[in-house]
């Protein structure tokens, strides 16, 4: 299984930009307004740069293959489930640069617990890409990762996830490790009650987890603006005493800096953090959704133009560093490791109802035997 | 009449709803722009306005809550919740709060209100999308607990819940929601909360089952037909208040009965069925009463969905097993 | 049945105090620190005044009285609960200028959710004595209010009641009637869901509702400094982008202004605002609490002097206002007034099987009366 | 051996859970300072410290929600919720969560925790307080749900539970807590999860129940063995996983069965026992199986009390009438 978590993110020399928080190594954050200017970013739409990157030219290239490939598995992703060999998917096309500049970030063990969007997070963060196909082909077993992959499987509840990362986490800093717990969500998922008990809980312990929210202004057909009437979601920090950050979501480079330094914060004492990258939903909600019933099709267009594959190639592409032979080798590579994965997940046997009876508890309980034996009797 | 399926009789019933009555509202997530993840309130937003049909924050326990104010400030507030699953975090409110309000006030004060709820599985969805809990509503006083597993019920019924006076919790079985049609009046008309329906009669075997499971009920029946077994079939209908009688005096009158639910088997709401024909009709019985379920086991993803669902085999050689006893 | 709701809080002519904020008509809140400078408040623990008040002489006597039958009422029935007449009590000592202060801006026909420590804001508000006392012997009666008095018996579940002074006021609104909701609730009631999604709900749908939360310190034994880590708790309004301020819980005219305009602003399409009134909890949780097993008697002795009646007594006595004569006499009224309620309340009838059948729904069910019948067998 | 109540008994196996377990964590609200508002861990947070015992804000849900992830994280956290009437808003978590975190990864993760919760009525308390609302756990898969009725049980089951690799809802009969010393022995010993308790052996009738019910069960048992009625007494101590055979042995023995619960009647788990006997002893019941219960109204406060809960007299009666069947 390719399970993908190569150097970014560790060892890394980093050049801090220059409007990052004194204190916390986090970005600062202007409460003043709404608008773009007040989130942190490095990369303009362009791809031009607002500031010295603090990463290396390779480490660059090595960001934007994986943004490649999750792109990749994403387009055939959506092609799989039209062929029913998939159920419902829903696709992260658009947050490529928030999900693996987060999961860069992180260290191999730490423990993440995300979503059913956040194919690309959990992957980049070590969740083989065989095991995301698998549950997705509507079979448990996808959610059986390695032992050594901390990564609980992706979400389908909104907004119960978080605090389990706040539980991780505790039981980290209990244990005396240094790991921390990211937790990723959607800006929808911060409605539900439980947003606020995970975010107090963790500032009240203090425990060592991140708070990456993906705004990417919808909640299914719910535009954020109507979701809540806060400034920003990242302003909601204050009402748990802990920093907040609003980060260019489409911006790899800023998120991974801005979640790098939330990690170290929460991995050196300093408690938890919110980061809200702001990006945008390209496709529909789910290959079950239109998207047309309610955001009109020009808001995709200007989105297009942020696109986070876009800037980072056109940056590339200005060092030097980026070629179309560079690009079509790293899509049929992607293409081909995506294709053997569906193999893979394809080819493991039907689940069986044996040990749908024996998953329940450790050891199958009394009722369960008889269960198994009156299916047994039925041919189940 | 019109021919319509399940969903079409729904919709149908909410536009009257608004339409009759001012102090209907709707409220749930994605319900407005959208017409709801299963188009349930389709149109309904276009056609009575922003300030009839709510779409809300992913919050369950805020949209009942929310709706349980309006209800006891005097509107008759339908709420939506995407699947049964997400209920959970509005089970507080429900259970403590909109259950209890006539209670704590001694008739003071009422909450006058549906939450309708697609449920169950069959569809292959994904995690807490297929759930039964059924149960953990229909044992709480103070609700009321209705399941149509027909268009015609489900709109008379629906419209009878939003006339209720006491608050309902109306299941709608997401396989039945386009699976048939039927020939309903396309009218205002209420069918009564409460009383089973008796969909077939017959003799020999009473078999008794609601939602979705009606559809292998039916097929189990027509199976047992062509061995001249004569089937009643008993359409529930409304789990609480649970019409006992009417159960009873089917079950008096066959002396067998088999109930099919999908949901787990210990302690669903079969139990209470089965319970009740042992208290109340034990010296009619001619077997023991079986229940086809479930099994206890979480609700599978996709691939192991036909492990988990009652099959009209099941329910078949069940009624066989009890014939023969 | 002595529901009191005298002239204050309407029609009087408000010298608006110095420090409101222009726009919202609320007190401004300065952000920086959780010292009681940051808190709005007009008269001074010793009973001078930092500004003018906005209410004449005799509206202050109103007040004063009311918080003295409040007291009484407390005092009676912590010795009621001693004698076996009551069930558990939680008193509202030291609460009484937030209780009397945040009623006495409201309606005759606004809607209230309030608290099992709510007594004296539910009786300023409407509800007679006589049904709060009834309500505490365990009688599900008690919550039957008169018509016409639109409180919702005191809530018993922590955090569950908010969202229904969102629903009140957003029924009211949708029905474009002016009358608002004000739900009262505890320090310890912010840290669950509920009160995420009620805070939310409200500024989104800009319900006329208003947040009045009475922060004595703690949630039963929890102390508020563990409780969250935010500055204080009037900041968490700027997570749902609505007003939030903090007042001087036990400054009774300040409470009666700063709840008085979040209901003006609530009253006239403003929509929502959180109010937090800084008090103290003079005595245990319940009757059933020993609050030396978890607090100092000096943190007591330090809030002694900060004592709501008080500071206005000596107020109204630098007036000329204030009188010992006086004084015995509203004890006597008060005590006079609580007993007759007393008497009232144990003289209503043990309550019935019947009664409890017929309670739970409108019409009995079959299966309702099915126990009703089985019940009458065996004598219940 | 030592005089213990149940609330001893349970606070002394805490200490050695935690005492013996390193991984043990307790949290809960008002659990450290004061030992809980019924004292259960009283004296812990002093003897194990801050890191060990938890204080937590009221957010029934956070705490459900993180003693799970640090259950994930190999950690054996045991969560108190103040009463079963509060334990509504975690029950999103404890369904979806931490009853399902083992299907959902096949084996890979698991969620050793135990929620202990206290329940039940009888001591006139506030509304919430009082709470039976057990089926709404038993009914769940992937929950193990435990009652202990004496100080025995208490710590063997509850000992049992810390230990058990899946998660355990371990419901605390509030009006037991001080009601009875036993001798137990001081140590640590565990209690099977599984196995009723045949607690008194008969011959005529078969009385069935759990938590403080069994006071009143026990009390009957009394009054009819003056009639020399010889009655089998059964603490079914844990609901979920169900012994079946433990009850249909009994009732197989005996021919006829009286279940008590103090949860409504409806769907209660008492539904569940006699839909079993039903199904398993149908052919040795001489009489239908009666169940005496709450009645399916919202719990009272403390002057209808006495009309709701289950008398010894209404056990009594519905033994008789069994008997004369
Ligand atoms: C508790 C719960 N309620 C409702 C749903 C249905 N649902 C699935 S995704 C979704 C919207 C979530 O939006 P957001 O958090 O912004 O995430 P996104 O889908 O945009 O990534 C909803 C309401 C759910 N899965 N869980
Ligand atoms: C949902 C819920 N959880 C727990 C409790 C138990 N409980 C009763 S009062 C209380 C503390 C509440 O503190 P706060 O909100 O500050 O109000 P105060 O008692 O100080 O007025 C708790 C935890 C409850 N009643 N409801
Ligand atoms: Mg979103
Ligand atoms: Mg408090």
């Amino acid at each position: 299984m390719s399970s993908r978590r190569s150097g970014l993110g560790r060892g890394l020399e980093a050049l801090i930009p220059t409007n990052l928080d004194a204190t916390s190594g986090l970005p600062t954050r202007q409460n003043q307004a709404n608008g773009e200017d007040q989130m942190f970013g490095l990369i303009n739409p362009e791809g031009t740069v607002r500031d010295r990157l603090p990463v290396t030219l390779e480490e660059m290239k090595a960001l934007y293959a994986d943004m490649v490939e999750a792109r990749v598995y994403d387009t055939k992703s959506i092609a799989m489930q039209r062929q029913g060999r998939l159920a419902t998917y829903a696709p992260f096309h658009g947050q490529e640069a928030a999900q693996i500049g987060a999961a860069a970030a992180l260290r191999e063990d730490d423990w993440v617990a995300a979503t059913y969007r956040d194919a690309a997070l959990n992957w980049r963060a070590g969740y083989p890409w065989e095991l995301l196909i698998l549950g997705r082909t509507g079979d448990e077993r996808g959610g059986q990762v390695p032992e050594g992959v901390n990564i609980l499987p992706p979400s389908i509840t909104v907004g119960g996830h978080m605090i389990h990362a706040v539980g991780l986490a505790w039981a980290e800093k209990l244990s005396g490790t240094d790991r921390i717990a990211l937790t990723s969500f959607g800006d929808g998922a911060t409605s539900e009650g439980d947003f606020h008990e995970a975010m107090n809980f963790a500032a009240v312990y203090q425990t060592p987890t991140v708070f990456f929210c993906q705004n990417n202004g919808y909640a299914i057909s719910y535009p954020i603006s109507e979701q809540t009437r806060s400034e920003s979601i990242a302003i909601k920090a204050d009402a748990y005493g802990m920093p907040g950050v609003r980060v260019d979501g489409n911006d790899v480079v800023a998120v991974l800096v801005a979640v790098r330094e939330a990690a170290s914060l929460a991995r050196s004492g300093g408690g938890p953090s919110l980061i809200e990258a702001v990006t945008y939903r390209m496709g529909p909600h789910t290959t079950a959704d239109d998207p047309t019933r309610y955001r009109d099709e020009s808001e995709g267009a200007e989105w297009e133009a942020k696109d986070p594959l876009t800037r980072v190639r056109n940056l590339l592409e200005r060092q030097g560093a980026w070629t179309q032979d560079w690009q079509d080798e790293l899509e049929t590579q992607a293409s081909e490791t995506i294709e053997k994965a569906v193999e893979w997940a394809e080819a493991v046997p039907e689940p069986t109802f044996e040990e749908m009876i024996n998953r329940v508890f450790a050891e199958p309980t009394p009722p369960l035997l008889d269960h198994w034996e009156e299916g047994r009797k039925h041919g189940v | 009449m019109a021919e319509l399926n399940l969903a079409q009789a729904v919709n149908g019933a909410l536009g009257m709803a608004l339409d009759n009555d001012e102090r209907v509202v709707l409220l749930g997530e994605d319900i407005g722009r959208t017409g709801g993840v299963f188009r349930i309130t389709d149109g309904l937003r276009d056609r009575f306005g922003e300030n009839r049909v709510f779409d809300t924050p992913v919050a369950e326990s805020g949209i009942v809550g929310a709706a349980f104010g309006m209800a006891v400030a005097g509107m008759r507030p339908v709420a939506e919740i995407q699947f049964l699953g997400f209920s959970y975090p509005a089970y507080d409110q429900v259970v403590n709060h909109v259950a209890r309000i006539r209670n704590r006030t001694n008739h003071r004060f009422g909450a006058p209100m549906v939450i309708r709820i697609p449920f169950g599985g069959g569809i292959g969805a994904a995690e807490h999308h297929s759930e039964s809990t059924e149960v953990i509503y229909a044992h709480i006083p103070g609700l009321k607990v209705v399941v149509p597993s027909t268009p015609r019920d489900a709109r008379g019924l629906l419209l009878a819940a939003i006339e209720d006076p006491d608050p309902v919790i109306f299941l709608e079985p997401i396989r039945l929601y386009r699976a048939v049609k039927e020939d309903i009046p396309d009218i205002y008309y209420t069918v009564g909360i409460g009383p089973v329906r008796v969909e077939r009669q017959g003799e020999d075997i009473t078999l008794i089952s609601w939602g979705a499971m009606m559809k292998e009920t039916r097929a189990a029946a027509g199976v047992l037909e062509e061995d001249d077994v004569s089937v009643e079939v008993i359409d529930v209908r409304t789990l609480s208040p649970l019409d006992r009688e009417g159960i009873v005096a089917s079950v008096q009158k066959t002396g067998r009965a088999v109930i099919v639910h999908e949901a787990p088997l210990t302690a669903g709401f079969g139990a209470e069925i089965a319970a009740t024909i042992s208290e109340q009709a034990l010296y009619s019985l001619q077997a023991p009463v079986r229940r086809v379920t479930g099994w206890d086991t979480v609700f599978p993803l996709k691939r192991s969905e036909a492990h988990y669902l009652p099959s009209v085999d099941r329910i078949v050689s069940a009624a066989r097993a009890t014939l023969e006893d």
